[in-house]
């Protein structure tokens, strides 16, 4: 009898795996092998023409952090290489903050309405997230360009007289990101505010706390897994885009993710690219740390 | 006098709200708007002609980058949504485990890593293969589309899995349904607004992608997205937003259906 | 606004009336409802679902705004004072306790809020801590305590900043059996040491009974009688309160005469029956007897003569500690229930179709208007 | 029959020529993108790229010669090559014209926008020590031998130097009118029609562009020393489709066609009789000659020897980022 | 393996054992149970959470597998018989009614399953919507109707194929209390009207009383008992049943002597105390005595020469229908709980504080091992 048991057990095992290998090979050979590829390329050595020579060197490794000098080949602590990590992680932050600043009130306006319009208040949300990165970013390029419609209104009011140069800007980059993955901090701080027991909300004014003081006490405080997952949700891809600092900020203010790609393409320097990856990588596999930390505890921290 | 004591109000926060959305949908507008110009310019008004919209119709590469994004996108949503959905049916219908969380994590893997490092990743690995087996079709794209999509297409079927009660298999079973009748008559039926959710985010994920496409396609690969991009080299006319007015709708529409269908079938 | 007269009145409502909704959808969750509770007084509101209790309560906590009439708190009328500003604590249902603090950071939330000094606050929590028995959990998360303690610390933080009333709304429901009659005890003890006026609301009879120095026993947004938990009981004001305290028999007759020290009650099917009553009951008048199912007796019609009424036995439902009898009277008079304990020797030979005597004493019924 | 994948510059490529090309021939045409030399060589080098034709610049073609990315067409001997231009015919960086035929050639300038700037814009101090009204207005294209070239010359050097003290003097200059640029970006020359832009590093048929839109759109070639240079276009080795590469290489080298060109991109065609199927806009247009006090100013540009690009090329990148 | 010997039996279990995880993580869930449960039985399995009573149904419903031991179905060994071809239904706690199903198309589901012909199907269909009185929602989707609705339709549903064995998990938990009381007596009724086997798990001892034609009280995975109602109320086979089942007291002490008619306990504190029980008890075994509340009789001391048991009161407590008198005995024996009806005239004259005096007859207690 026991081996009846044993024997369900075991081929349950079976069928099960089958069913969840495919997924599982699929994501192997489209996102973690070739990332595994990498890694291995980021100790070799730059080919002639692009690719590696299959020797061993930490050189790509110590150029993420220290600069040869162009003339001397000196080490320094690369002022340039930290600059773009620097810019990057800045602009991420900032978009991050200001995602917070400005989702989180609009989050708790729609968990605040009546549930029967906050679905509609949050597909208002997700509507525009649904709609093309490029097509996202386009828009806000023509929104703030010299002659878009920004400048237009603002001259035509007779505020400025001359238009303000806000695209191929870091405020363009940052407005850009903002825009783009707003929506990323809406939806699950509003998914930690729905939740929330208004009963909460009550106890606190019963106990004397002002709005402020409940906002402050209470509501923040126990929407801080869907913040914590807001922000990491905002943080990684802002921190690495690609597109938006093209389109907005006009090639001249790079971040890490142009700067990658531009090892793969003009620089010729596959090792070093695939460093700066992984370096990328390790930056935002300690943001994911904090949110494990933090976001698992159910927020039950209390600061 | 007031009905009852605003327990929830926030002060300012109605302000920011409906300013964060007016600035959600102030470019949207604009962008529409300016697909309509009979100007030259996506920025300066001039006049009313939908013949950016008859351009972009008859461009060549615009047409073919729409048809590869659309088959792409519904191979790669296809794809991504079986296999998800066979992955979720056996890691949330089975009790934990071992090696659950590994499979948990290898599958959720692609929403943990930049875009811009998977991209250059497989345009290493890829640029190898193509030089090894000389095939340069769409399989690459297919491959690495599939993949990303594959947790898209997870997260929602999982979800609908987890808020459905496992009693109602165990149900059908003990009311004479074979494993197979009770996953037909009982949790498909009742899996399907996850699965079409999860295919309809897949296919919108596959439809958005630039990065990783720009880094994986070859010549004549450009699907409307990195045929955008390379707009950064063109001069910017209204077509880009005609092509975006389009793209819009149907956006809309997917989103449209998806909350039409968890409206209806709101399990109880 | 100060209203001198009433010395030992802690709350005071004066036709108070609450509506939801507007237009063809109103409500009237609370019908002018006049009302005064005593200080130090254990006052409980009592009453089905959806009859108003937390709609009251929530117009004391100001939760929510009378649509007419006053509220006053000694004696001064509180319309305009929101929640964070009145005196007045509550201990909610499901005991909303802030997840993200520990015992003692919820005890003490309150008086942090009044800006009181920290070391004034550790001293109040502690003794709240004392008094609730939870010295040793304090620093533990609300999540990683059960159910009664959780129901203690609600208390405790309710209790610390000295609220002139408590209110309590449903505290107990979601306990378990056990857990609900020791928490009883508890919140009873409490009140006592404290001296502060609860206003407590349950819709299980048996808890405001027990509970209880006086009980509002509401229906529809009115109040239909209020009393101590025996007044309330045994002299039950109409056919609603007689019907929702404790189980009831009720037969329907017309009055035949009556003096000082009773009336006799023409019951259909049965006849004349005595009942001991000071109410003067007209004769021909509609009338309904009350009679507690445990106050019925009930013999096989073999083994004596018969009692007032016969009937035949429907059901039987063993209970353990007692046994309850369904009885169809003769005659359709009606069919009424009888409780007995069970004796350990035997059951008494009472079988389902038996033929059955039941008396009451005329003491033991209560006469209502039909 | 059958499919022909074009890897040009963006902006390069008349969809008329494309149509017609199509057409005669019924072949699919793709065409993608590229917005500087050294991006399209890397796509290239990563090998099975999957184009058939590329457009580099001339000075590019021996290296790709040199690292055997082209397929030996023998454009010179095709029945069109006898439309070649003399001084385009026989080439050093093409002795023969074994692998590549002319595209269009340029020469690389300034463009500005007169109405914010009418001081002198013969010179590159134009965008390396610019003029207070141009300042945060200034784009530069993202091609690295042109922006080297410009500095090196500006700074009093010559191309392909190796002198330290120059070069730090160059990167110094960089990156001190960095801070005057507003992008970093190809299609920055574009934007000058819209006002984004006021000044550019350019070429000439993008000026000329530029200028049948704008009107106060001028170019100017400096006088420390300007290159030209032409685009040309090769055939590579794995190309999927290499029988119709070659019929695109001979189509493009007959006249009208390569007018069809020069109508769309402004530059001029390097064929002789194109000119009289150029568009009224480009007859007489002075972007497209070189004065004659300028002719001695002008260089063909050359890559210089590969170390030496590579410490150039370390330059232009710390002036990126 | 067909077994002949027991015709009456519907289900068998021989030496059921089943334990979850492995290794240190061992849970034994059911623990080398053998039962038999009759055909035609109201079977109820009653215990604390936890107990293992889902598990054992689980066990009979094949969705789990024995560790050990066989389950006979009519005598037959059903091992290896997967859920879906046991003659075996189950009542779900949550119902676990399909919400893309209509009321009808639920109840006709097993029989679809069975592919039995369209005509049968609705015509059973029909007749068990008679049946639960359903007739008129068949249509409805099963979110469209109220629980008590919801419950007899898993009723229904679970019914239509003729099973020889009905399950029912916690069927009635969910409930309110008064249509709990009113589906008690529906499922009951329905029992007789089909003259199916119905195994019913509750934690509820009142239900289970009140319901059954027997019960099996369990224990940490263990059968403590089996036996009617009655049985079970007043001879629990042990302190574990004695105190799940009902309230009770318990006295300590130690024998004395004891023939057939009864034993005579020294209880400390107190003095020789006699009890009716055909037990003997070894001289100075340590044993329990133990009393229901309602067996004892309580009286003021002062009107009446003390009884076997003196005391003081603690706590009073009306309960409406009862009073309950917690009661320290003298010298510290034990705290007893005594309960009586009120009188509708007067409250007995005891309270807080007076010394009183307890009795029991022999016959109303019982002796359990301590
Ligand atoms: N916010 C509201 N809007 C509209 N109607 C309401 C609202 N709150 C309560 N009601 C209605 O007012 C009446 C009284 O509700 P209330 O919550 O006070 O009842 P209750 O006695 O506390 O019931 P329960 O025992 O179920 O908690 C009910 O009919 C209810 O439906
Ligand atoms: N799948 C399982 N894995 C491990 N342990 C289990 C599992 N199912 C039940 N148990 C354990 O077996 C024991 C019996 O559980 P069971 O669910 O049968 O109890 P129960 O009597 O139905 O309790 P309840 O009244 O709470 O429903 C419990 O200790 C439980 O924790
Ligand atoms: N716009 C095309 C420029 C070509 C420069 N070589
Ligand atoms: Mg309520
Ligand atoms: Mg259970």
């Amino acid at each position: 009898m026991a081996s009846l048991e044993a024997v369900r057990s075991k081929s349950a095992s079976r069928t099960r795996w089958l069913l969840i290998s495919p997924a599982v090979l699929v994501v192997i050979i489209g996102a973690i092998a070739p990332l595994l590829v990498i890694v291995t390329y980021s100790f070799l050595t730059p080919g002639p023409t692009g690719g590696v020579n299959y020797t061993l060197s930490f050189d790509a490794w110590t150029r993420v952090l220290f600069d040869r000098d162009v003339f001397d080949d000196t080490l320094t602590l690369s002022g340039t290489n930290l600059e773009i990590l620097l810019r990057s992680l800045l602009l991420s932050l900032a978009t991050t903050v200001l995602c917070l600043l400005v989702g989180f009130p609009t989050a708790y306006f729609i968990a605040t309405r009546n549930p029967l319009n906050r679905e509609v208040w949050l597909l208002l949300v997700t509507v525009p997230f649904w709609t093309n990165l490029l097509i996202r970013t386009f828009a806000i390029q023509d929104l703030i360009r010299n002659e878009g419609i920004i400048n237009t209104l603002l001259i035509k009011a007779g505020f400025i007289s001359e238009p303000i140069q806000m695209l191929f800007t870091n405020f363009a980059i940052c407005l850009g990101l903002v825009y783009v993955y707003l929506p990323l901090m809406i939806l699950p701080v509003y998914a930690s505010l729905e939740r929330q027991d208004r009963s909460l909300l009550e106890a606190a004014s019963d106990l004397y706390a002002r709005p402020f003081n409940v906002l402050r006490e209470i509501i923040v405080p126990l929407a801080k897994p869907g913040i914590i997952a807001g922000s990491i949700l905002v943080f990684i891809p802002a921190i690495g885009t690609y597109v938006t600092p093209i389109l907005l900020g006009g090639g001249r203010n790079l971040m890490i993710g142009n700067y990658i790609e531009f090892q793969f393409g003009q620089g010729r320097d596959w090792p070093f690219g695939s460093a700066l990856s992984l370096a990328l990588m390790a930056i935002v596999m300690v943001a994911l740390l904090v949110y494990i930390r933090h976001g698992d505890s159910h927020g039950h921290e209390h600061g | 006098m007031a009905k009852a004591f605003p327990v929830t109000h926030q002060r300012g926060f109605g302000t920011v709200a409906i300013t964060t959305f007016i600035f959600l949908y102030a470019p949207l507008a604009v962008a529409l708007v300016f697909a309509f110009n009979a100007g030259t310019s996506p920025a300066k008004w001039g006049g009313f002609s939908l013949r950016w919209f008859q351009s972009a119709a008859n461009n060549q590469q615009v047409i073919s980058a729409s048809i590869l994004s659309l088959k792409l996108a519904a191979i790669s949503a296809t794809l991504s949504t079986t296999l998800a959905t066979l992955a979720a049916l056996a890691m949330s219908r089975t009790p934990r485990f071992r090696g659950w969380t590994l499979a948990y994590s290898a599958i959720s893997f692609p929403l943990m890593v930049p875009e811009i490092v998977t991209a250059v990743a497989l345009l290493v690995v890829t640029a190898t293969f193509r030089g090894w087996t000389g095939y340069s079709g769409l399989g690459y794209l297919v491959l690495a589309h599939t993949a990303f999509c594959v947790p898209f297409a997870y997260l929602p079927i999982r979800a609908r899995l987890q808020t459905m009660d496992i009693s109602l298999e165990r149900a059908a079973g003990d009311l004479y349904a074979s494993p197979w009748n009770a996953f037909r008559f009982v949790t498909m039926p009742l899996l399907f607004p996850g699965i079409l959710a999860g295919f309809i985010l897949a296919f919108v994920t596959s439809l958005d992608d630039v990065v990783i496409t720009e880094f994986v396609k070859t010549a004549g690969q450009d699907t409307l997205p990195t045929y955008m991009l390379g707009q950064v080299r063109r001069t910017i006319t209204p077509e880009v937003n005609a092509i975006a007015a389009v793209f819009l709708l149907i956006s809309v529409a997917l989103v449209m259906c998806i909350y039409v269908v968890n409206q209806r079938t709101k399990i109880n | 606004m100060k209203d001198e007269s009433t010395p030992g009145v802690a709350i005071r409502l004066n036709q108070v009336t609450k509506t939801y909704g507007s237009g063809n959808a109103v409500v009237t969750a609370v019908k002018s409802t006049t009302l005064d509770i005593f200080n130090n007084e254990f006052f409980t509101l009592l009453g089905p679902s959806g009859c108003g209790k937390t709609t009251l309560l929530r117009l004391i906590g100001g939760f929510e705004y009378p649509t007419a009439g006053t509220i006053l708190l000694g004696g001064e009328d509180i319309a305009s004072v929101p929640p964070f500003q009145r005196p007045i604590n509550t201990v909610f249902q499901n005991y909303a306790l802030f997840p993200h603090m520990t015992v003692a950071q919820n005890i003490g939330f309150g008086l942090r809020m009044l800006k009181r000094p920290r070391h004034e606050i550790a001293a109040r929590v502690d003794e709240m801590l004392k008094l609730v028995r939870l010295e040793n959990l304090s620093d533990r998360r609300t999540s990683q305590i059960s159910g009664g303690q959780q129901q203690r610390v609600a208390l405790a933080r309710a209790l610390a900043s000295e609220p002139k009333v408590l209110l309590l709304d449903e505290s107990l429901s979601a306990l378990d059996y056990k857990l609900r009659k020791e928490m009883q005890m508890e919140l009873k003890s409490l009140q006592a040491a404290t001296g502060i006026t609860f206003i407590f609301v349950t819709h299980d009879q048996e808890e405001a009974l027990t509970m209880s120095d006086r009980v509002a026993v509401l229906s529809s947004g009115e109040i239909m009688q209020v009393g101590t938990p025996h007044e309330v009981y045994i002299k039950p004001a109409n056919h609603f309160v007689a019907n929702f305290v404790g189980e009831t028999n009720f037969l329907q007759g017309r009055g035949l005469n009556s003096d000082d020290r009773g009336a006799v009650i023409d019951v259909r099917g049965v006849g004349a029956v005595a009942i001991a009553t000071k109410d003067r009951v007209a004769p021909g008048q509609l009338v309904n007897i009350v009679v507690r199912p445990e106050h019925l007796r009930i013999l096989p019609l073999a083994q004596e003569p018969a009692g007032q009424l016969t009937g035949s036995v429907k059901a039987v439902s063993f209970c353990g500690a007692e046994t309850q009898y369904t009885v169809e009277l003769s005659r359709g008079a009606a069919v009424v229930t009888v409780r007995r304990y069970n004796t350990p020797e035997e059951n008494l030979p009472i079988a389902i179709g038996d033929e059955v005597s039941v008396n009451f004493t005329p003491n033991s019924a209560q006469i209502l208007p039909a | 029959e059958g499919n022909l994948n074009i890897y040009n510059w963006g902006e390069y490529t008349s969809p008329e020529l494309i149509d017609k090309f199509s057409k005669t021939y019924n072949i699919h045409v793709t065409q993608t993108d590229f917005d500087s030399n050294d991006t399209a060589l890397a796509k290239v080098r990563q090998g099975s790229s999957g184009f058939d034709v590329v457009v580099p610049s001339q000075s590019f073609i021996p290296t790709y010669i040199q690292e055997g990315l082209l397929a030996e067409t023998n454009p010179g001997q095709m029945e069109n090559a006898k439309n070649l231009e003399e001084r385009w015919r026989d080439p050093a960086f093409d002795p023969g014209r074994k692998y590549s035929v002319p595209w269009l050639w340029y020469t690389s300038g300034v463009s500005v926008n007169t109405s914010v700037f009418n001081g002198d814009i013969n010179t590159w101090k134009v965008i390396l020590d610019p003029p207070a009204e141009l300042k945060g207005k200034i784009n530069i294209v993202p091609e690295m031998n042109d922006i080297m070239f410009a500095a090196i010359k500006f700074e009093g050097g010559t191309w392909c130097t190796s002198d330290k003290a120059l070069l730090t003097k160059v990167r110094d200059r960089l990156l001190e009118a960095k801070k005057s640029w507003l992008s970093i970006d190809y299609s920055g020359t574009l934007k000058m029609a819209s006002g984004d832009v006021s000044a550019s590093l350019d070429w000439s048929g993008s000026a000329l562009k530029r200028r049948t839109q704008n009107h106060s759109i001028a170019y100017g070639l400096p006088k420390e020393g300007f290159t030209y240079g032409s685009d040309n276009v090769v055939v590579l080795k794995d190309a999927p489709n290499l029988e119709n590469a070659k019929l695109f290489q001979n189509f493009i080298m007959a006249p009208e066609n390569a007018a069809l060109n020069s109508t769309f991109a402004k530059y001029g065609a390097a064929i002789i009789g194109a000119e009289k199927y150029y568009s009224d806009d480009m007859k007489g247009a002075p972007e497209l000659t070189i004065p004659d006090d300028m002719k001695s100013k002008g260089e063909l540009l050359t890559l210089c020897d590969p170390k030496i690009t590579q410490l150039y090329s370390r330059i232009w990148q710390d002036v990126q980022k």
